[in-house]
């Protein structure tokens, strides 16, 4: 196994599950507070938060990346601010993790809202006749309902995290151990003649890494389901 | 009729005056499609309609030789470029490169930004530079690599590493970075966009292209774009 | 003391309703589609009526005028759904504890394991919802609403999906928690003898509007106003258990009349409410003897009211207090019977069900 | 003549029934969780049991000995769910008329007005099913499943949400389906009085298996064996329309007594069936004078079964058939009531509800 | 405007349009069938059906041009089969059409999958016995009522198909009037000094058309559900 992956390659993969994983895991909540603020709320602006939500996947991934760069990195106008505070994004894994989550985002959202829509009203009007407030409505029947979309949603963001480039090398670049991540290496390996093996490759490790996702994904699923029942 | 160029997508200045020249001079439609050296190679493996292309990067151009895909005898190389080291900011001080230069001094902790080191032309060109001048093993962990140079400039332009090395063509442009010092010729091989007409194309018209291309007209462009042409 | 007024149009229904609901169980009564879910909803907050006022007291649900709009979960009712509404993801036993998480701690509460003993859940406390019957699953809901420490119960026609003998256990549950909790209870209902054995109050609802609202047996008595027509008429009367005999009978004293029913678990003094239906009284002009039936209440005629059919109201005086007779017109014509004439109704002991039987105010048990 | 062997195992639950349902309605009765809408999913094939063989005659809807397993959409069943299953995005027009797009052109349709009369939903026809109240639900879902030109109805509690009087309106177009239409009906109650009325058979249900089938009249007859207990006893008589009278009232000839109800539409000639509660019965030694019930069928006592409460039921055989009495044990007592006596049976004109007359087999309207 | 935009940014704006729709379009019915499939079917090989419609999610959008390239290219197994039949898709702008379809693919699908898991099944059930025959009750309930979600995912799919890039540089190449899209211009632009005001012009035009399809589909999407009720 060694053999067959470099130490260089090993390090990618590595360094891909900590960033996928990071950038799903952290803007999970966000995105089940924008999920449900879509699919519930309304609000001024609304459309335009659901545009801006909506951006990262509309924008050729290059522009996308060169926004960030623009906007967090260290002399750009957010990143300055978090640079004050002792977080630096540039050319860090955790930059690769925000070029990751906000590409990845829109999917999440995408998901989460729908199957938040999905949960019947009346089972949240009765929550509130049982005393729960909003925030107890949501904790206790809005979001276990809608956890099959939420798994989906969720592993969705992996997969796409899993497979981001465009953005993360131009906010990131392509950093061995920081921010060099399997897409990044495949690029690199597909920039020259003769490449193409070990691109191949990679490309199996992160179509193993994701397909296994996506069935542990389609389990929970389905057990979630299962325990909801045909009610 | 119709001609079909592939080109380096670092030449969308220079191929988009050479098209208004070729049209007015000949009537003919010249078509071009842009994008990376390496898809533009393997599509034309796989069989695209591409009469003439124009590779940033030689080893592809090689590669379609060596499978018989180039028209035998078309091949020449057409212009030349600089790799330059560009510092962030409109005044900074200038270097001089050379094999005494404290690159890694200058850099601090912050970063060289190049293109890929192992596969985009302009990258593999500043590796070698940088070998051969004694100081890449001292900068190399800095270096922040970017699939393009386009993106590597920015990284300099917005201030994010304070040194970048890209072509000379590139930096001119950029109003935000300065460039502090030019990478000896010497240094590197020749930075050259072999230009060939395919093999499989029969179109009539690739032999009068070619030859525009080498005509008078199509140099001014290229200069205009920076590049130096390549003399014969 | 609930005032309810409210004012809602839909795009083809017009809600107008106003009301008193005082303490006890307060009985909405009225044909499929009158309004009463529109109301109890409204009750709940779950629904923002364009103008109105709730109020207990000085505790205001709702007021329009002043713009105070309780939201639902401060409003700490106990709703009983028309369709269950049971939590999927949860099981019976997670929905019945559900309400009582978010109950102040202070609050009054019922035991859970009465509550399921007398719901008969107790074996599906581990089950989800989506493998209940339609029973099962309403009587889950009823459990999971009183489970919660309301302060007031809406109920949207809590027994339709039970059978008899499933109502019968659990009506003296609702008659419970009106006489020992204290809790104000509205209740849905199209059953005449559902309304009858629970009601302290009946408001009757006919296309939006209340026509008519009081004391059950004034409602119930009053064929003309009862939407749901004469065939719902009867009596409500009040007696105090006197004695208990061994062949399973319990006597009650209605006013000095002695009247029989089947064993009711109440003990001696405690006073009563039952109801007797007009369609299950006999009219007689002698004192009849030799007959089966072994109440017979002696009473002067108030009033003959010819119905809509081939029927008669007819409405005693007893000592008991009002009863209501509904007879042909033939048998009416037949007796000469007028107002003022003194005649006997004959009630049969069964035929007062225990559907009809309810605990007066002051009832023991 | 549908036959139905069922078995079934659910975690908590088994389901083991055999039961024939001959033509006109079959009426599978029992308490809360046991089993009704088990059956109905196996007829309907929303429910694929274990084993089990299900046909009418050579019409086989399973068989899974033969594994014939017909599809649902093949079984051609109007099925009222006992929760609407309304299609929320078609209005209710297109929700009523969803069925007749999938019946063969040659099956015979109801009119889709006649029906939305009947229903009483024609306001309702252009609004979707989430603007309508509980009730109003209900009846659409009815109407949907009529005018698909079933060959089979299924109805699961179709009337538990609906008032008395809507019912009323309701229950006809049932028996005139299983009269005139001859589609076999099963049909799922609580209410003995639906049962009655409308049974040509009933399946009587406990925990999953069947404990009773028959006619109508021999299970409500048998109190020992009803689910629901004594309250639901009754007997179950035909009668002819001997003529009507001015007065309201029809007079019925029952094996050659004469009967009083409340005007019946039914033309003379006609048999109707009709239900005398056990409830509705008080009996005399001697034939009463001066009373307002018009109806006195002398009998004979075959039979005294004390129950488990304070009543008896005692069964007379009379000229108009078996009748049963549900009286004290205190009065069969003071009464000295033995079989082979004479006694008077005293019914009160309008205590034979409305709702518990159906039409015979051979009723014509 | 026409001097805002060059005729050549014009034409790309065109091609994008025309491609993104007609990639939407034709892959609506598969997109509905598969999601269909995996919502409501089970049988072998679904889980590798599910990876399969993942994997252009997963994998960097250049190995899957690449792919797409080997397979569908002139010279590939599919592709030169399809040539025999008259269709060719390399180079052409149906090419980009299938490279914008295959990227957008997952989304639709995940989108109309959730909101297909949604219906009550119990409808369908009241459906059947109605005699409507499995795919009359997919027609007249199953599909209406997944509706929000069909035009969400649809889309959804568009505008992923809007900013596809790539795949689609990697499969047809960057042909002006064939395969050019907005994307590809903007990467053409990007490559070159001076070229940043032409893309940040396209990319204003990109993000107006796909905030347009993206308030046209919030507002189906609302006009469908205030249909249905709160039934
Ligand atoms: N959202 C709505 N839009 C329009 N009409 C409505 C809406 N909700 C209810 N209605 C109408 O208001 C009337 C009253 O409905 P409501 O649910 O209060 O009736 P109900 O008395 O509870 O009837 P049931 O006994 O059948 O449950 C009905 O005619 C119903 O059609
Ligand atoms: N999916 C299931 N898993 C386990 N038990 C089930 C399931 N579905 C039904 N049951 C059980 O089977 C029994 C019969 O259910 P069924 O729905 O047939 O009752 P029913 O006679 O229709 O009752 P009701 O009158 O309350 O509607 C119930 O005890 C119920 O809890
Ligand atoms: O587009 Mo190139 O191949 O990086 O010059
Ligand atoms: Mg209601
Ligand atoms: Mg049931």
């Amino acid at each position: 196994m060694t053999d067959w992956l470099g130490p260089a390659e090993w390090q990618a993969v590595a360094l891909s599950l900590q960033v996928s994983f990071w950038a799903t895991l952290a803007s999970l909540p966000l995105g089940i507070f924008v999920a449900y603020a879509l699919a519930r709320w309304s609000f001024p602006g609304k459309q335009i938060l659901n545009g801006i939500v909506h951006l990262p996947l509309i924008l050729p991934p290059v522009v996308t990346g060169y926004v960030l760069l623009l906007t967090l990195g260290t002399r750009g106008p957010v990143g300055s601010v978090l640079a004050d505070w002792g977080v630096v994004l540039a050319f860090r894994w955790t930059g690769a993790a925000v070029a990751a989550a906000v590409m990845a985002f829109p999917l999440m959202v995408r998901a989460i809202r729908l199957s938040i829509e999905a949960v019947d009203p009346k089972l949240e009007q009765a929550s509130a006749t049982l005393g729960a407030s909003p925030i107890w409505v949501f904790l206790t029947v809005t979001l276990p309902m809608a956890l099959p979309g939420i798994v989906a949603g969720t592993i969705l963001a992996f997969a796409k995290a899993m497979g981001e480039f465009g953005a993360t090398i131009t906010f990131v670049s392509n950093i061995p151990g920081q921010t060099r991540t399997i897409p990044s290496a495949i690029y690199a390996f597909l920039q020259v003649p003769g490449g193409e093996d070990a691109a191949v490759r990679l490309v199996i490790v992160s179509v193993v890494v994701a397909m296994g996702a996506l069935l542990l994904s389609e389990m929970i699923g389905r057990r979630v389901a299962a325990r909801v029942g045909g009610a | 009729d119709e001609i079909t160029v592939f080109a380096a997508a670092s030449m969308t200045n220079a191929m988009s005056e050479l098209e208004m020249q070729f049209e007015a001079a000949t009537g003919h439609d010249l078509v071009v499609s842009l994008a990376g050296s390496s898809a533009l190679a393997r599509q034309i493996q796989q069989g695209a309609p591409a009469d003439i292309f124009i590779s940033a990067n030689p080893d592809w151009m090689d590669r379609l030789e060596q499978d018989g895909l180039v028209a035998a005898d078309t091949r020449f190389d057409l212009s030349n470029n600089a790799i330059v080291l560009v510092a962030a900011g409109t005044d900074a001080a200038a270097v001089t490169v050379g094999p005494d230069m404290d690159l890694a001094g200058l850099l601090g902790d912050g970063r060289l930004a190049m293109a890929l080191v192992e596969s985009v032309p302009a990258g593999i060109y500043g590796k070698a530079s940088l070998e051969s001048l004694g100081l890449w093993d001292s900068v190399a962990p800095q270096v922040a690599q970017t699939d393009n140079v386009r993106a590597a400039l920015a990284f300099v332009a917005v201030g994010e590493a304070p040194y970048g090395i890209v072509y000379a063509t590139d930096a001119v442009a950029e109003d935000s970075v300065t460039v502090v010092g030019t990478f000896p010729p010497d240094t590197h091989p020749p930075i050259v966009y072999p230009a060939a007409a395919m093999a499989e194309s029969d179109n009539p018209l690739n032999q009068s292209f070619l030859d525009f291309l080498r005509g008078a007209e199509a140099r001014a462009a290229f200069e205009r774009q920076g590049f130096v042409v390549v003399a014969d | 003391m609930l005032d309810v007024s409210l004012r809602h149009k839909f795009a083809g229904f017009t809600l107008d309703a106003h009301f008193t609901a005082p303490a006890g169980v307060t009985v909405l009564f009225g044909r499929s589609g009158s309004g009463k879910t529109t109301i109890v909803n409204a009750v709940a907050g779950l629904l923002m009526p364009q103008t109105g006022r709730i109020a207990a007291g000085d505790w205001v649900l709702l007021d329009t005028d002043r713009t105070i709009r309780l939201k639902p979960h401060k409003r700490r009712i106990g709703y009983v759904f028309q369709e269950a509404r049971l939590f999927p993801h949860l099981t019976v036993r997670q929905n019945l504890a559900y309400g009582a998480w978010f109950a102040p701690k202070s609050a009054p509460r019922e035991s859970m394991s009465r509550v399921v003993e007398m719901l008969g859940i107790g074996p599906l406390l581990d089950r989800r919802p989506g493998a209940l019957s339609g029973g099962e699953r309403q009587r889950v809901a009823i459990g999971r609403a009183l489970l919660s420490a309301p302060r007031l119960i809406l109920a949207d026609e809590p027994l339709a999906a039970l059978d008899e003998a499933r109502k019968a256990e659990i009506l003296p549950y609702f008659e419970r928690l009106r006489d020992e909790v204290s809790v104000p209870i509205l209740y849905v209902s199209h059953s005449a003898s559902e309304v009858a054995r629970l009601a302290t109050t009946v408001v009757a609802l006919d296309a939006g509007r209340v026509v008519a609202q009081g004391p059950a047996h004034a409602v119930l008595g009053d064929p003309s106003i009862l939407p749901t027509g004469a065939r719902d008429a009867g009596a409500v009367l009040t007696a105090r258990v006197a004695r208990h005999h061994d062949d399973g009978l319990t006597e009650l004293d209605a006013g000095g009349l002695p009247l029989f029913l089947p064993r009711v678990r109440a003990a001696p003094e405690a006073q009563l409410r039952i109801r007797i239906a007009a369609h299950d009284v006999i009219l007689s002009r002698t004192r009849p003897e030799g007959l089966s039936a072994l109440n017979i209440l002696p009473g002067t005629i108030q009033d003959i009211r010819a119905g809509d059919g081939p029927g008669t109201i007819v409405a005693l005086d007893t000592a008991a207090g009002r009863v209501l007779a509904r007879i042909t017109q033939r048998s009416a014509a037949a007796m000469a019977l007028e107002v003022g004439a003194t005649v006997f109704a004959v009630v049969k002991t069964v035929s007062v069900a225990s559907g009809d039987i309810g605990g007066g105010a002051k009832r023991q048990s």
